[in-house]
């Protein structure tokens, strides 16, 4: 089944709900579905049996400006093919249904998401930073995330040896020191 | 004694009981020809740094990527190198003399200890005037002896003609 | 009659232990050997290398990517290089396709000679991994002498590859794999058949097929729970088409199909394999360019792509979105590691402490893989 | 001892003014103070640089070869920095038992020490309990190695002290039951009546003598390396599991306890084995009337010089094993144990008796004993030809010379 044909499946399955159907500037064509139906749709994705998309690929966050995304790639190890989804969130209010109850495998890659683009799994299980501490400030890949200036009390940033370097002449001093 | 029954459903063990044993006594037999063969064998290290047949810097391949170094003779100063480096651990400051309309390279700063010895600065510099050497051990007592400077604070220095080549190179940068 | 309280204890598994590869924490739950739940703890090598992305060029992301999985830096290379050529339709010469297959494999062997070696170490035989060790130092000789780095290459560029193969390079190659080939039966019977060894493995912590993909297992992994999927073949890429190759799956041989011993054999015949490749690759190579004229400061066109490649530790995917500008818009990396070490916490619940070594081994994580 | 001290009062006749008793004893002590000074002392350490170097060509290395000539004062070196290193004890340690379990632990290997013959004669105490003297103060050890684990207060040192503890207890039975059959062939449990009871040629000793010897031997062998927690039964001290097992927060001094221990029990284990099961200083008599017709046969040179030999081949064999085999996990060193050896272990007794019984009555049964030996002798030929193939399909080289 090709990509398109899967994306026409599912928009024929959920009438009413309000799909985007993307072609361009991308090398698979992708479904953008409403956040609150994202649980339904991926479930539908999983266990219909032309479909089959068993395994969650990758699960990854744009920030777009306004809006946050997160695509689901999937794949189906069954029938072999691919399919893609997006979610767009507003920035004020990054809330998605969590997946994984239907894939158990996004569980961390939500983590990741949540982590470090700050979208906010709803239902998810376990929600918490993975890579940073649990007290770090903001989520560092939103474009407008601005690093803190001290963490516990240490520099967040040192002086740049190439900056501070015009004030002493290094290679001299070490010819000295030898 | 009675054979037991095949325990495949306890992990890890599996095979009868005198089954196990004999591969137990084979296979460590099997394994330890293996070590005493070794022992009966030449090691293999290198006793770096004082024990080598020839230092090691001389057995390096010739594309071996070490500390960087410059050739201020044949330095275009046209900044491909410090645009192509990723971590910006190149610092190239020219100056325009206002009366005579002659560029002059003021500082040239290579930092080693930031540079990761990718390669990249060296693929866009024009006449070879940038490149690395098989030069490895560069341990100091101070990390800002790790800067490289290849002009004196102080001095400036004219660089070379550029060739025709950084024509066509600047010609690409610009698409 | 009095009676006997026990209580859990909790163990605190890293960041400083002998086997938790690279810097890796486990909060372990444990009743005396019996573990009752594991919670990992990644983060400790996390070097934002995805934000770094996004504020240097297309070129100028490859050396990065060398960290991204420095184990097999190669591989990693490629999966940029794939993923950049892809989004802005580059050509890449046919030599330098095969000279990237050759280097891929080449470190896909070293890669994997260090988690065996690492695995076998892991289990408490500390021999086959100086043993291993030498046999990739090898490897790194060559790969030293094709593109100048043991261990962050940075070979692969976009549009082609950094430089040819040296004089004599092709006759060393081969001299090493007909030395290596015997070496993996030699190691097999020092190591990977004795019965200790097999008895600490077979039947421990089994990832069933279904489990191994709900929980995006990739690569090595995912096909010793026996599913037959490759990306070079089922999927091809480059050259992989033209080369002719088996794909090892689990098979279950001394106990269930997904167990740790089947992580560990897949990887020993996947080297077998690797050096056939390489073997063709050596043979076939076209004589022509090994890099396509590309400018300097690379603009792809807007647009986002998802391109999936087979690194060491499995599919190594790169979602790459631009924005037209010279620098990427954002770059996620899909990594072999990271949802291995997802499934950790669920597959080692009831295992003993020495099998939680092993499956961590035999899961192969990379830490910085896992964080980035 | 007694018959060196005979020697000695023969040759001395001043001190045969002074009571027997305490010439004995002064023997005695001087004898054993040499014996720690000059042989554990030394051979824990020498055998810490000869493992190191075994190893080290093992692994296709070197081994330590810098301190010294080929690096041969290693272990002093390692030894002195250990000595200089601040003594650490853990703030959550219970301080006394941590400070105590080194010694525990080092007296419980030292003292066997008393009863492990150097030849004919040469034995610190000929005593009449011998190897049961053994097995009952070697388990000195456990005491203090899971005094070592549980008074760190640390979690990883307290699995390997319960791990170690469940270890020395279990494998104590399969040993102390391989031990039955030589000593219902003795009829003593004396160290020295047992070689005696042995003969010089391979064929005379307990591990050819019959089918359940020779299993009892390997018995008794692998069941003394799970004794002296050498691989692959090191999992007290799982390196890559328990990070150092029990000894993981020692420093210095008390640090270097455990390895003189272990290196000194290396030696118990192999001295045991040739003297149980290896002829022990059996030489051939004609040999003294022929080389040593001047030495009194109380000074057993030659059966010294066989004695340590044999023992460090063994001691090389436990090396060689340690740097080749895997680990066993916990709940299969216990399987191993008690569903292995031990069942096996009961069968010999059951069967030496039969045995003794059957060979007074078929005395055809005594050829069985070269039989064995020949089957003995295929293990070493099976390896050497294992050698050759392995040789042969790496196209590797021999290299013999043991010094790079």
């Amino acid at each position: 089944m090709n990509e398109k044909n899967i994306l026409e499946k599912v928009m024929a399955e959920f009438p009413g709900v309000a799909f985007e159907l993307i072609e361009e500037n991308t090398d698979h064509p992708y479904l953008v579905i409403p956040a609150e139906r994202t649980a339904g749709i991926c479930r539908f994705l999983r266990d219909d049996p032309d479909l089959r998309l068993d395994a969650l690929s990758n699960l990854s966050s744009v920030d777009e400006g306004e809006i946050l995304t997160v695509v689901y790639h999937l794949f189906s190890y069954e029938h072999r093919h691919y399919s893609v989804l997006k979610v767009r969130v507003p920035r004020g209010a990054p809330d998605v249904p969590t997946v994984q109850t239907v894939w158990p495998g996004a569980g961390w890659f939500e983590r990741e998401a949540y982590d470090l683009m700050g979208i906010n799994f709803m239902g998810h299980n376990d929600l918490r930073r993975i890579m940073l501490p649990d007290d770090w400030v903001g989520h560092p890949l939103r474009k407008d995330w601005v690093e803190q200036e001290e963490y516990h009390g240490m520099g967040t940033s040192r002086n740049e040896p190439m900056d501070v370097l015009p004030l002493a002449d290094a290679p001299e001093k070490e010819k000295q020191s030898d | 004694m009675a054979t037991t029954a095949s325990t495949d459903a306890v992990p890890g063990f599996r095979g009868t009981y005198f089954g196990r044993i004999k591969n137990a006594i084979i296979s460590i037999m099997e394994g330890m020809s293996v070590t005493l063969g070794y022992l009966l064998q030449r090691p293999i290290t290198i006793q770096y740094p004082d024990r080598t047949p020839k230092p090691v810097k001389d057995t390096l391949p010739e594309r071996y990527r070490g500390i960087l170094e410059l050739d201020m003779k044949t330095c275009t100063a046209c900044l491909a190198c410090e645009r192509a480096c990723p971590i910006g651990c190149i610092k190239i400051e020219v100056v325009k003399d206002k009366e005579t309309k002659k560029r002059y390279i003021t500082r040239f700063d290579i930092d080693i200890a930031k540079c990761m010895y990718c390669g990249l600065c060296v693929d866009p510099c024009p006449g070879g005037a940038i490149r690395h050497t098989n030069e490895f051990e560069g341990s100091t007592s101070d990390v800002q002896y790790l800067v490289r400077r290849f002009v004196p604070p102080g001095e400036r220095i004219e660089p070379a003609k550029p060739k025709k080549k950084e024509k066509e190179e600047a010609g690409a940068e610009g698409s | 009659m009095t009676e006997f309280i026990t209580e859990e204890m909790t163990l605190n598994m890293g960041p400083q232990h002998p086997s938790t590869h690279g810097v890796l924490r486990f909060q372990l739950t444990s009743d005396g050997e019996v573990i009752h739940s594991v919670k990992p703890d990644v983060g400790y090598l996390h070097r934002s290398i995805e934000k770094i992305a996004e504020k240097v060029t297309y070129h100028g992301f490859m050396p990065y990517t060398d960290r991204v999985d420095y184990v097999a830096a190669m591989n990693s290379n490629f999966a940029w290089a794939l993923t950049v050529e892809k989004l802005g339709g580059y050509q890449v010469p046919e030599r330098a396709e095969y000279l990237r297959v050759i280097a891929a494999e080449l470190n896909r062997i070293s890669s994997h000679l260090i988690m065996l070696g690492v695995m076998a170490m892991d289990i408490g035989a500390v021999t086959p991994f100086p043993y291993f060790l030498r046999e990739r130092e090898t490897i790194n000789d060559l790969l030293e002498e094709l593109c100048g780095a043991r261990l962050t290459y940075n070979y692969i560029r976009i549009g082609g590859v950094s430089s040819d193969l040296p004089d004599g390079f092709r006759d060393r190659a081969l001299r090493f794999l007909d030395h290596f080939e015997p070496i993996i039966d030699e190691f097999n019977r020092l190591i990977t058949y004795n019965e200790i060894f097999v008895n600490r493995l077979a039947n421990i912590v089994i990832i069933p097929r279904e489990q191994a993909i709900a929980w995006a297992l990739v690569g090595p992994n995912l096909r010793a729970s026996g599913v037959k999927w490759d990306l070079r073949k089922d999927e091809p890429y480059s050259i992989y088409p033209q080369v002719e190759f088996d794909i090892p799956v689990g098979k279950g041989e001394v106990g269930t199909v997904g167990d740790c011993f089947d992580r560990f054999i897949v990887r020993v015949d996947e080297m077998r394999e690797s050096s056939k490749i390489i073997r063709q690759c050596l043979d076939k190579m076209p004589e022509g360019e090994i890099q396509s004229k590309l400018p300097r400061q690379l603009k792809p066109p807007k647009g986002e792509v998802y391109v999936r490649s087979e690194s060491a530790r499995g599919e190594m995917g790169y979602y790459l979105v631009s924005n037209g500008g010279l620098n990427p818009e954002r770059v996620k990396i899909r990594t072999g590691s990271f949802s291995a070490m997802a499934i950790m916490e669920e597959v080692s619940k009831g295992i003993m402490i020495a099998d939680m070594v092993a499956l961590i081994s035999s899961l192969d994580v990379i830490a910085p893989e896992i964080d980035r | 001892m007694e018959r060196l001290a005979d020697y000695i009062v023969y040759n001395l006749p001043f001190l045969q003014q002074i009571p027997r008793v305490i010439v004995d004893l002064i023997i005695m002590l001087f004898f054993a103070t040499c014996m720690l000074l000059f042989w554990v002392a030394l051979f824990a350490g020498i055998t810490s640089w000869v493992e190191r170097r075994v190893a080290g060509r093992i692994q296709s290395r070197i081994g330590p070869n810098r301190v010294g000539p080929q690096g041969f004062l290693q272990w002093i070196a390692d030894g002195l920095k250990c000595f200089l290193k601040e003594d650490f004890v853990p703030a959550a340690a219970d301080k006394k038992l941590f400070l105590l379990a080194p010694y525990i632990v080092f007296a419980g290997m030292f003292a066997v020490f008393v009863v492990v013959p150097f030849g004919d004669g040469l034995i610190i105490s000929n005593l009449n309990i011998g190897i049961f003297y053994v097995l009952a103060i070697s388990s000195l050890v456990v005491v203090g190695i899971l005094m070592s684990g549980w008074s760190s207060n640390n979690k990883w040192s307290l699995l390997g002290g319960m791990r170690s503890a469940a270890q020395i207890v279990s494998y104590e039975i399969p040993v102390s039951l391989a031990i039955l059959p030589v000593i219902l062939l003795t009829g003593s449990l004396g160290m020295q009546d047992i070689i005696r009871a042995q003969g010089p040629y391979p064929w005379q000793w307990f591990a050819f003598h019959n089918p359940f010897t020779f299993i009892a031997f390997f018995i008794f062998f692998i069941g003394a390396l799970a004794e002296g927690n050498r691989t692959p039964f090191d999992i007290p001290e799982a390196e890559s599991e328990l990070v150092a097992g029990y000894n993981t927060e020692y420093s210095g001094m008390r640090f270097v306890f455990f390895f003189f221990a272990e290196w000194a029990n290396l030696y118990i284990i192999a001295a045991l084995t040739v003297t149980l099961f290896l002829g022990g200083w059996n030489t051939p008599a004609h040999l003294y009337t022929n080389l040593f017709g001047l030495l009194h046969r109380s000074v057993d040179v030659a059966g010294t010089f066989v004695f340590i030999l044999k023992s460090l081949f063994l001691v090389f064999v436990i090396i060689w094993i340690r740097w080749t085999l895997p680990r066993l996990r916990v709940d299969q060193m216990m399987d191993v144990c008690w569903k292995y050896f031990v069942p096996f272990s009961f069968a010999n007794i059951v069967g030496t008796i039969i045995w003794m019984v059957l060979a007074d009555a078929a005395p055809v049964l005594g050829y069985v004993r070269y039989i064995l030996f020949v089957v003995g002798l295929m293990v070493p030929l099976a390896i050497a030809m294992k050698i050759t193939r392995n040789f042969r399909l790496a196209k590797s080289e021999i290299h013999l010379n043991p010094f790079i």
